[in-house]
């Protein structure tokens, strides 16, 4: 078991492939067919495309407040891709790439930041609850949905997401408790990308790893290098396959690094140094993914510029759909709160309609 | 037809419920094995089996998180917060998640989850155990509130908060779950929620109560009708969404209001009352439409507590004083 | 004098407090290094050092009740909240802690805590970046609320509540944070809490404002005074005690009354103004008292959100359909 | 260091007087003086009788719903004991004789429960925080006070509790995180009494131990017999000392059991078995700390009868005087909100004083 190999109180951390693109844990390297590999590094650079054009898109005013996931695509598409598709996934509000390997459409994806709720209605069959603002309180809705697969005899795992940040929040501790105590099918992935906004993770908490929290709701627990997909996706898998067979949740703490500002809205040089940045970017995982790719005869440079210039062109179609959808109608903010609206909104919903008829006069 | 207590028509309702509907799962601190601390869910354990009646850790946020979650999943969690006063640590999943599912996700997901809770004084208890949080439930969009004054609208109510799509708090006046009984029918059946009730027509003022203090009420009417003063009981049932028309067509007929309530009185759920009648009975009002409620102070321990509490006495002074003005 | 805006007045303020008493620490999640995601706060740490100034972990119950154990060991804690939105999970804290430990310990023990956080909509924001939580605040007795809508008023507002023996939830409207800047003198002044102020005053009928829709009132005057219309306009400035006496003067002067907020309606602030209006000016009263709120919603993301925020056109419609009643 | 020593998730428990009344690790053994042990000792039994008779009062229909601490005296005294005159006291509910021993008078411990706010106005001296019925939230308090003490730079050290059920809550959780974080000088005593009303501990969270916990913020985490005052002793005073050096907060649990009913509208023997409850009463605090205080030759039996009875006599005068307190005064529960009282509030004090005037008339 990874999970005891990797002690986290040992400062054991899982790398398979490192900054290299070098595979350094033979045994471990998971047994994935070039496909499932290439999917992976696809959704890895679309997400990373998105998420260039998607500040870029911001920048000129097109977009509102985006929140940035360059760097963090390892420790998305490496979680994601060891889901089965009767999984759910849910998310904080840092997880793009992981929403695009699921299901969830470009379109919906940038809809969401663009400022309309319809980005969080994914289609029918995709198991994906809508981007969580209020740091921690997903967790507790992971936990419930994996409550209910078990009493009502499902076998779904459901997979969550929390920043290094969130861990100071009490919901991750009564959701971790919940999940443990309930035996929970539940796989909680923090993805620790060293900052809070501007507060690192060094202050956040005074433990050496966000991992051993496991060891205060007595589950497994392990730190794995959230740069590299192969170990996320090992680690990850084996939670999973724990998790269905009946043995509970995990804790996977995913160091990765944001390598952009925390959203459109923050300037980063105010808390951290270019040095540190360029340090982590040489651990860019997109990079070493396709080092491997290619060593292993899967990939080449002209097929990833091919890609490049073809997601290029899809992102930007995309986000010009997006932009064609223009104001919410009327209506649709009134009409979902309930299945059917109550009278004081139908009044509230018709007076302003009277009102905006009478000035348009 | 069987002669219930609220407590015991709770507990016929959810069985009734559980038995009928397989997603139908009660839970919360001490709901399991105990039957929960008002002894609300007595034998449903042993019933029902622990996947659809159980306890949870000391962890409001948690029990009441995780009902989203169930709910999402296809679930209809009942959940039990011990004390009103005790959801305040959930308070943010019942205002940032609960009410807000279906709309986020465009009605995608919804979350029809009944959250029940015990509320208001009366029971010479521990600080936090006497407080009475309509007024912010009703404050928050996309949740139903809805509290029940006897046993028979207790079952009706419940069974209406269970089947309803989305969620619902339901807040029980702990005062009287035992207080008396009454006929309740055995079989199941269904009281709209946001509709208000009738308890008592009369021609010279409307009085809106809900939960305990329609008894209070009730009591003070005797009295008063003795003297030839007429007054129009209505009982809210739900806080929100308020049926309007009832109240408003009343106070059209009576021309004068007051609303009793055991909550605190600055931004209360009076004042919302109040400014509805304006809205729509303005020309009718031969009186300002008034208020008694709690003091805006903490509810006291034991030995202050008397005077908090609104008794027929009280809401005689304060009606004859409308009618005099 | 310097030139202000509402962001530099609240540092300026905290600068001046701090300097003035050792025992004002000010803190929050990216408030110390960074100086808080709106900038309050920049140069803080710097000057006072990271005793006085900090951040903390992402942990609003933490920091509230931590909050409270500094107050009572001798601090005056002034805590930022990063949005109002989040101050859910802090909840608990705030109504059961906070505003009770002075009645719960008969005065042994008291709370000078000041717990800021930008609210409102109108900044184009994510999910739970935008709502009016002061009626929630508004109902737990124990708080004072106070909502500045004016550089000048930041700062003596402020002052005051940093300097007040008790907690005050100290509401920023983001929305205006630099939308203008006005004359603030250098100096320390104190504006009272619980006095509101006759932003200017008219005839026909009352308004009563706070925050950012008091710019939005007094854009709707300049065209209704061009048609003859003489309106008298009230900055409620303390949500919490209001101000009656100022308010029923000048309804009883006007005879009209309209509350205009960006909170949803039910259960809304505007509904206890409407009451006490009701209460103390009925006679006085030419039209029912009114209310132009946000619509008992969600507040929509970015697309949908004009729909939802007042703007100065439909006050004036609001306020021409009351003088026409 | 303790802490090092009995290392929770090595499964040690530190026990230094065992439940024969036998030293069991003769190093360990403080050195307290007679005056003090005796103290201790009076200060327990005055708990066990006051409490006793609470539930009989209570029973009379003489005193309100009371919380019941009959066993757990070890795991209170034990710790007021180890505290200087310039700590803190932040209780939850279930610390009574921690309270008297702190300097709470037996007549304002009562008053509180018999539903009178002055029950929470300790004397000037007297650094008590009131009683705490929000489950968690006390901890935090606690850090604020610590982190006050450090801040002004004065050498006080806060202690606080909580029970086993309590650390499930959210509270529980960023209170010890942030306690770790500012290096706050506090003590978090948990009163593991293995039942949270009718959940036992063993279902309330996954692990071995509460003490376990402690690594999920780095700090120091000790479990100790809960019945042993010498051991509650000797692990609060090192984490006491530990705090006011500098270094930190510690998570102390102390294994412990309640005799008695949950408060007294319970009924336990819905939720456990007599037997249980006999096994527990043979591990008596009273009886072991007795048995070693006669060993020592600081007590005797009738040394002990006479302490009995003039206790007994003692609590029932106590509780007389509260009986003559009556009601609290109208002002009273009008005046204590604000520094001054809102016209608002002066306004319903006064309606509400013309009512009483009207119909007294
Ligand atoms: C309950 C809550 N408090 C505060 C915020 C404001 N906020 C947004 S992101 C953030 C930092 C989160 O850091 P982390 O959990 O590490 O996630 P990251 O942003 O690094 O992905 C904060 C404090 C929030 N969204 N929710
Ligand atoms: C926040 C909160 N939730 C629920 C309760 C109701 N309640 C009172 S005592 C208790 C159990 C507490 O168990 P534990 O923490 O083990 O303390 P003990 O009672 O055993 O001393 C509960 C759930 C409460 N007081 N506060
Ligand atoms: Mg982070
Ligand atoms: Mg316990």
């Amino acid at each position: 078991m990874l999970t005891k190999k990797y002690d986290p109180l040992k400062r054991k951390k899982l790398t398979i492939l490192d900054e290299t693109g070098s595979i350094v844990e033979k045994t471990l390297e998971p047994e994935l067919s070039k496909d499932k590999l290439l999917e992976m590094y696809k959704v890895m650079l679309l997400g990373r495309i998105a998420d260039i054009k998607g500040v870029q898109f911001q920048r000129q005013g097109r977009m509102l407040t985006y929140v940035i996931n360059k760097g963090q695509e390892a420790a998305q598409v490496g979680v994601a891709a060891a889901m089965e598709k009767r999984d759910w996934l849910v998310p904080g509000f840092r997880e793009f790439s992981a929403l695009l390997y699921r299901g969830a459409t470009l379109e919906q994806s940038y809809l969401y930041w663009y400022g309309n709720e319809l980005g969080s209605k994914f289609n029918d069959d995709v198991k994906i609850l809508p981007v969580n603002i209020t740091i921690g309180a997903q967790l507790n809705h992971a936990v419930g949905i994996g409550m209910a697969s078990d009493i009502l005899g499902k076998d779904e795992v459901v997979v969550t997401y929390i920043g290094d940040g969130g861990t100071s929040e009490g919901e991750f501790h009564e959701a971790l408790n919940f999940a443990a105590v309930f035996n929970a099918p539940v796989v909680f992935i923090i993805q620790n990308n060293h900052y809070a906004i501007s507060f690192p993770r060094s202050k956040q908490t005074k433990t050496l790893t966000l991992a051993q929290k496991a060891i205060a709701y007595g589950i497994p627990g392990i730190q794995v290098d959230g740069n590299d997909p192969l170990a996320v996706y090992a680690a990850t898998k084996e939670a999973i396959e724990r998790a269905r067979k009946g043995d509970g949740p995990t804790l996977i703490e995913a160091e990765t690094y944001r390598l952009g500002a925390h959203t459109t809205s923050d300037d980063p040089t105010i808390y951290r140094e270019d040095k540190e940045v360029e340090a982590w970017s040489k651990k860019d995982p997109l990079i070493r993914f396709k080092t491997y790719l290619t060593s292993k005869g899967y990939w080449s440079d002209k097929e990833d510029e091919k890609l490049n210039e073809e997601l290029a062109d899809y992102v930007t179609e995309s986000f010009k759909k997006v932009e064609k959808t223009g104001l919410i109608p009327l209506e649709d903010i009134f009409k979902y709160h309930f299945a059917e609206m109550p009278p004081h909104l139908v009044e509230q919903y018709e007076e302003y309609k009277a009102y905006l008829q009478e000035v348009k006069e | 037809m069987a002669t219930l207590n609220n407590i015991q028509a709770i507990n016929q309702t959810l069985a009734e419920q559980m038995e009928k509907d397989p997603k139908v799962v009660v839970y919360g601190e001490d709901v399991g094995h105990e039957g929960g601390v008002f002894r609300a869910t007595v034998g449903l354990q042993k019933k029902f089996g622990s996947k659809r009646c159980f306890d949870t850790p000391v962890s409001e946020a948690g029990l009441v998180g995780a009902g989203v979650g169930m709910a999402v999943n296809g679930l209809k969690p009942v959940a039990e917060i011990q004390f009103s006063g005790f959801m305040l640590p959930a308070f943010n999943q019942i205002v940032a998640h609960v009410s807000r599912m279906r709309n986020r996700s465009r009605g995608k997901y919804n979350v029809p989850m009944v959250i029940r809770m015990p509320y208001g004084g009366g029971i010479r208890a521990l600080e936090h155990h006497s407080e009475s949080q309509e007024a912010l439930f009703g404050h928050i969009p996309g949740l139903k509130v809805v509290i029940p004054s006897t046993p028979y609208d207790t079952k009706g109510l419940l069974t209406s908060a269970i089947q309803d799509p989305d969620p619902v708090i339901f807040m029980e006046p702990k005062r009287i779950y035992r207080a008396f009984k009454q006929e309740v029918p055995d079989e199941e059946f269904t009281i709209p929620i946001g509709k208000a009730k009738v308890v008592k027509s009369g021609t010279d003022i409307t009085v809106v109560a809900w939960g305990a203090m329609v008894r209070e009420v009730q009591k003070a009417i005797k009295t008063l009708e003795e003297e030839g003063i007429s007054v129009e009981l209505i009982d809210l049932r739900t806080i929100s969404p308020i049926d309007q028309t009832t109240i408003i067509e009343s106070v059209q007929k009576t021309g004068r209001f007051l609303v009793v309530h055991e909550a605190v009185r600055s931004f209360g759920p009076g004042a919302e009352l109040i400014a509805l009648v304006n809205q729509h009975a303005f020309l009718s009002l031969e009186a300002p439409p008034s208020r008694l409620t709690g003091f805006d102070i903490i509810v006291p321990l034991d030995k202050g507590e008397h005077h908090y509490l609104i008794n027929p006495q009280r809401i005689i002074y304060e009606i004859k004083k409308i009618i005099k003005f």
